[in-house]
């Protein structure tokens, strides 16, 4: 495995979805890659086309949806080759989603969903298997992993199943990690042990990591790399560090505005005003403009592209905001 | 949360009364229309259309073959039976137990069945658990066997007949209704309705019922073609309509004596049932998916699959 | 779980006590089966004799009381056509019912089954719009006119199978694909319309994440859950089969059964072996009952737990 | 100040939740709620926070009198509603409203906006006629930020956020004086989550409400929040003014759940890699013995295992069920 040759190449994405009402572009024009043991936090709200992006990445679009431009590359690879994505999806990328309530067969034991995937992509055999998944679950976690095997979904806390989904995903010692909102179904505590034990993984089995998630304050500490999703569009990239500290993009700087913070000292949250767009009629300017406080006329009729800046990043505005702290921004008030 | 999370939004709409110009987009929910349709058309003008009186014996004329086999004529089209009585008039009669009888025993069921279920559903607790373990029990019952049972002992007779059938299918509205009810009491915007101190009756006008009648009519719909063979196949054991009413089921019955000489006295009204009850049953699959607006979506995902199926 | 036990066992008693009371009422109340089984040119003397040889003379309550005790001995008395304990008759009439129902039921089961699955692969394909079609037919015909129209074109026409009777394999076919045919339908559809539902869970498309093959998906993962709604429908189809198809099947192909014995007994007015039939009948129904509710807990997990 | 709006005092709630044993002889409770006491004054916002099965939701319909209370006193502006009739029961309801988490659910979707906001009105008799109906609700749609262009419209044309405010408008048709928002903004994206909470406090000023904000979003209800209380396991554990909860915790729950909470800023995030509260709450059917909380805390003694802690004043206005601390 060479450090420089991404594992994950998404180039010019386009996915559409038909809906009675009309077509939802829900991905647009979206390029990333991940390279190993990176780890890339995808942000947006919901309609963004995040959790499209996810799916895409294993191969999965499922019907209604469909890919109308780009390609997926796992290692070079095309993942729109059904065959080629059923040999690595599970194996070498690995989902962990969002319920892991739903994420689990109510009706088959732990023992085995976990060992299904092993015998599939390993061919273990089943005592081999069942004495796999026990260590599995002893690393993220779960006491008694032996009488665990046994048990039903429904017998575990949400916080259990999320480890048991998290275990299956680690069982065929894959290269990359998705996980969409893994934390958004638990409570803040579990969260947090959620969230500390998927980083703490990543690091110690040198994964590639892609966290999807509408909240700032989980991809904060888990994530080096940022991607925010606007409208199926990726309007900001860079390093965490730069997305949170000098946002670029007026989306960024209004989204960190509004989200409400623990350490925070102002009584007013900044406020994002409108809706965001309908993906089934999109402007030919830049979706964010009708919500935006730079907007010019210009902003609606020329779509903005992503350009890099100087620090690496990537923007795409026309009016960026200047290289501020996000909480000096004038809040409105 | 997910990047379709636009259709989500479709998925809470109401059902919309696009429906009809659905109904008719479906080629087999057409299909069902037209039979629904020339069934109700021919039993209400049955006199008028029929070319003959379907009762009126012609020994002469026994057992003459359709106008397509050997030796068949225009002057009787469907052929006559073993006393000379003409098919085609006879089958256009026999419509008019096929519609009468579901009508008859679905309403009288409907109601009875609906009223159970909505005090059941409603009320919940106590009465709840008596009136379901009184609807399992019947349930549990052998069905067809007890109603011949009660029309041997009873006598058979129109009456007695759809009665017997209600009897037969009331439980399903009673259990359905329930459901419907339990579910949508489940539904926040009726703990809302609660909330803002709405009165019983006007929550269960206002935000109860509207859910119950879509469902509730396609079941109607489904629960009529069941009657409708029911009332063919007790008719044909001879515990039904009995001569000289007119039923397709007891036409079937009788030519089943000459099935080697005249087997169209099988085929042909037999047909008639079967086109009827396959006509209303097509209908109704479509009508349940457009009662659903969830089910709805689905097939509308299951369309665009399709290639070359519109998008929209 | 012993409640649930004990509560199963209750309301499998209490159908079969309501059915003996139903048919208890409805033959001595509503019905009159004196009338019912004398010629029309009786005497009033006639009359009396067999009523006191049915007992029913004494009051109702006291008949209810015999008539209960002697249900639960499954002494139901002689049949007035054969002079012989009914629930003779009955047993000997049991088997051929069973093997015709069965193997209409095993037939429509698995067939019906495969159906829904294979149309609920590719929902909205040529496929799975035939099968649904099919589905429909099933449920839609007639099963007394399909099954003599299988005697006009397999026996009359091509003189395939025998007519009626019972007696060889031959004769089991037309009987048993007419016995099937609803089953067939109603089970192809729930089968079909469960699988849909359970092949977009995202159980299921987690597990397709996971890389596991189309094949396993469907059968361990989708089968599994939809065929929870299949076992439902099978019984309630089975009943069906049970105390409705076998009277007319049996009928149209004059199989020695329990349903044929039943329109016997109608035709012979002999209300003793009639109400025979019906509660061994219920019995059976409610056992079947029982066994999916077994069944249930088998498949799924959580029944367990109530 | 004068005398609070609302008092909750050692109230409980007990559910029945089925039957346990070989033959279901026993019945399964499971307590809910478990003598917990607080107060809300006039025009402000107290802040109910706890993870789910805390018995936060619980607490919020037992004051509006939608779960039976087994224990307890609920005073609303000076009266008792717990000792009500009927009739009184009906009229003091009134004065308080609910705004529920769910936007998508909370609106019968066959009512168009005007039904929708006009149903309390037309309840309870606030309106003569149709007219006047239109009118209020006029009024209402543009107190929340909506317009009398949306009257007729369906609550499938609408966003999470504007449901959210016909929700609101629709609380607000009966002028009540308290407001029970049961997580109003968590099913809300970050953007238009923002928006809400705004105008849930302009709204609080304009029209003097009083708000009880039920939440397991910590950050949230900093923002909104004038007092606190934290709920673990059916109990309220820790109770006081907003900025000592978040700067001075003293109960050890509050203090793991402020670490929980993630924050939007990588360099604050890398830096506090404090330990992470194990386990997880207790069955709320057979909770632990002493404090509820002893099972997950870093501070448990011997004493924690068997006694309950009571409720003491730790500071002026602040008090905590702690025996270490």
């Amino acid at each position: 495995m060479t450090g420089d040759r991404p594992l994950l190449e998404i180039r010019s994405l386009e996915v559409v979805f038909p809906t009675p009402g009309g077509t939802v572009r829900a991905v647009r024009e979206v390029s990333l890659s991940v390279n190993p043991g990176e780890s890339v936090g995808i942000v947006g709200e919901s309609g963004s086309g995040k959790s499209t992006i996810a799916r895409a990445a294993l191969g999965l679009i499922e019907l209604p949806g469909r890919i109308v431009g780009g390609e997926v590359l796992w290692r070079g690879r095309s993942l729109s080759d059904e065959k080629i994505a059923r040999r690595y999806r599970g194996r070498q990328i690995s989902l962990v989603s969002q319920d892991p309530m739903a994420s689990l067969n109510p009706i088959r034991t732990i023992g085995v969903q976990m060992t299904e995937v092993m015998a599939r992509h390993l061919k273990l055999g089943k005592q081999q298997a069942r004495r796999r998944a026990g260590d599995l679950l002893e690393k993220v976690g779960i006491p008694e992993p032996g009488r665990r095997l046994d048990q039903y979904p429904f017998e575990l806390s949400g916080g259990m199943q999320q480890r048991v989904v998290i275990a299956i995903a680690l069982s065929c010692d894959p290269l990359m990690l998705i996980a969409d909102e893994p934390t958004t179904a638990l409570d803040v505590t579990t969260q947090a042990q959620i969230l500390r034990l998927i980083s703490s993984l990543q690091k110690e089995l040198g994964l590639a990591l892609m966290l999807i998630t509408h909240d700032l304050g989980v991809v904060a500490g888990a994530c080096d790399l940022l991607k925010v999703l606007y409208a199926g569009e990726i309007v900001e990239s860079g390093t965490a560090d730069a997305l949170f500290h000098h946002p670029r993009h007026p989306y960024t700087a209004a989204l960190l505005g509004a989200t409400p913070r623990l350490d925070g000292t102002t009584e007013r949250l900044r406020i994002i005003n409108g809706q965001p767009p309908d993906l089934r009629s999109v402007d030919i300017g830049c979706s964010f403009s009708p919500r935006c406080p730079n907007s010019t006329s210009y902003c609606e009729s020329e779509h903005p592209v992503l350009e890099p800046d100087s620090r690496g990043g990537m923007f795409a505005c026309w009016h960026p905001q200047n290289h501020l702290d996000a909480r000096s921004v004038p809040r409105e008030g | 949360m997910s990047a379709t999370g636009s259709t989500d939004h479709q998925l809470v709409r109401p059902p919309s009364h696009g429906w009809i110009k659905a109904v008719l987009q479906d080629p087999s929910a057409l299909f069902g229309v037209v039979v629904l349709v020339m069934l109700v058309g021919v039993a209400l003008f049955a006199p008028w259309i029929a070319p003959l009186d379907p009762t009126k014996q012609d020994l002469g004329a026994r057992l003459l073959p359709p106008f397509y086999a050997d030796g068949g004529s225009f002057e009787h089209i469907l052929g006559t039976d073993q006393l000379g009585r003409d098919v085609f008039s006879r089958i256009i009669h026999g419509s008019r137990i096929s519609l009468t009888i579901p009508l008859v025993s679905v309403t009288l069921a409907g109601v009875f069945g609906t009223a159970v279920g909505l005090l059941a559903g409603y009320r919940g607790g106590r009465t709840d658990t008596i009136i379901m373990r009184i609807v399992d029990t019947l349930f549990s019952f052998p069905g067809l066997l007890l109603a011949l049972t009660i029309l041997a002992v009873v006598g058979p007779g129109f009456w007695t007949l759809a009665i017997v059938l209600s009897l037969r299918i009331w439980m399903v509205f009673a259990r359905i209704t329930r459901g419907l009810v339990l579910s949508a009491r489940e539904a926040e915007y009726v703990d809302a309705a609660e909330l803002i101190g709405a009165s019983p009756a006007r929550i269960m006008l206002r935000h109860i019922a509207p859910n119950l009648t879509a469902p509730l009519s396609t079941l109607a719909v489904i629960e009529a073609a069941h009657v409708i063979l029911s009332e063919a196949a007790l008719s044909f054991l001879g515990l039904g309509i009995q001569s000289p009413q007119i039923s397709w089921g007891l036409d079937v019955a009788i030519g089943r004596q000459y099935v080697f000489s005249a087997p169209w006295l099988i085929l042909l009204p037999g047909a008639a049932i079967a086109i009827s009850v396959l006509g209303i049953n097509l209908l109704a699959g479509r009508l349940r998916i457009a009662a659903d607006p969830q089910e709805s979506a689905k097939r509308f995902a299951a369309a665009a699959t399709v290639p070359g199926a519109q998008s929209g | 779980m012993g409640r649930y036990v004990l509560k199963r066992l209750i309301q499998a008693a209490l159908v079969v006590v309501s059915v003996t009371v139903v048919v208890f009422v409805v033959t001595r109340l509503i019905g009159d089966p004196v009338a019912v089984m004398l010629p029309l040119e009786a005497t009033d003397e006639n009359r009396a004799v067999l009523e006191a040889q049915l007992g029913l003379d004494r009051p109702i309550l006291v008949q209810l009381g015999d008539y209960m005790a002697d249900a639960v001995r499954f002494d139901f008395g002689d049949s007035l056509w054969q002079r012989r304990p009914a629930i003779d008759i009955v047993m000997e009439r049991l088997p051929p019912t069973m093997v015709l129902v069965l193997s209409g039921f095993v037939l429509g089961l698995l067939l019906g089954a495969v159906i829904g699955v294979v149309a609920a692969i590719r929902p909205g394909r040529w496929m799975d719009r035939l099968f649904v079609l099919l589905g429909v037919l099933g449920i839609s015909l007639p099963q007394f006119w399909i099954g003599l129209v299988l005697i006009v074109f397999f026996s009359v026409g091509l003189g395939w199978f025998p007519t009626s009777g019972s007696g060889s394999l031959r004769h089991l076919v037309l009987p048993a694909v007419v016995l099937a045919l609803p089953i067939l339908g109603r089970i192809a559809l729930v089968t079909r319309s469960s699988m849909i539902d359970e092949l977009n869970t995202p159980h299921v498309k987690d597990a397709t994440a996971r890389g596991l093959s189309r094949a396993r998906i469907v059968v361990a993962h989708a089968f599994r859950g939809a065929g929870i709604a299949t076992i439902t429908v099978a019984g309630w189809e089975l009943v069906g089969a049970l105390a409705g198809g076998a009277v007319v099947v049996e009928t149209v192909y004059a199989w020695p059964g329990i349903g044929f014995t039943a329109m016997q007994a109608i035709e012979r007015h002999d209300i003793i072996l009639l109400q025979g039939v019906v509660l061994v009948i219920a019995v059976i129904v409610v056992t079947i009952n029982i066994l999916v509710d077994v069944t249930y807990t088998l498949l799924d997990p959580r029944v367990k737990f109530d | 100040m004068s005398r609070p709006l609302l008092e909750v005092r050692g109230l409980s709630v007990v559910y029945d939740v089925g039957r346990e044993g070989f033959w279901g002889q026993r019945r399964t409770r499971l307590q809910a709620v478990d003598d917990i006491s607080f107060s809300v004054e006039r025009g402000q916002t107290f802040g109910l926070v706890g993870e789910s099965g805390s018995g936060k939701t619980t607490t919020g319909r037992a004051i509006l009198g939608q779960v039976p209370i087994s224990k307890g006193r609920i005073i609303f502006d000076g009266q008792d509603v717990t000792r009500m009739d009927g009739r009184q029961l009906r009229s003091m309801r009134q004065n308080m409203q609910l705004i529920p988490q769910n936007p998508y659910g909370s609106l019968n979707p066959r009512m168009n906006v005007r039904d929708l906001i006009a149903e309390p009105l037309v309840v309870h008799r606030r309106v003569r006629n149709a007219r006047q109906a239109t009118e209020r609700t006029v009024e209402l749609l543009e107190l929340t930020g909506m317009s009398a262009a949306d009257l007729h419209k369906y609550p499938h044309a609408f966003s999470g956020g504007q449901r959210q405010r016909i929700v609101i408008a629709r609380a607000l048709a009966l002028n009540p004086h308290l407001i029970i928002a049961d997580e109003p903004v968590s099913a809300l994206d970050v953007s238009i989550q923002a928006q809400v909470v705004n105008l849930l406090q302009d709204l609080q000023e304009r029209l003097r409400l009083t708000y009880i904000f039920i939440s397991h979003d910590l950050a949230v209800v900093r923002h909104i929040s004038h007092r606190i209380g934290i709920m673990y396991a059916g109990k309220l554990v820790e109770r006081a003014d907003r900025d000592p909860i978040y700067q001075n915790p003293i109960h050890p729950y509050t203090e793991a759940l402020l670490s929980s909470v993630p924050i939007p800023d990588p360099t604050v995030e890398r830096a506090r890699r404090g330990e992470v509260l194990p386990g997880e709450p207790p069955d709320p059917i057979s909770p632990p013995a002493g404090c509820r909380f002893h099972t997950r805390c870093p501070l448990s003694q011997a004493r924690c295992v068997e006694d309950e802690p009571p409720m003491e004043n730790r500071a002026p206005a602040h008090q905590v069920a702690c025996w270490v601390r």
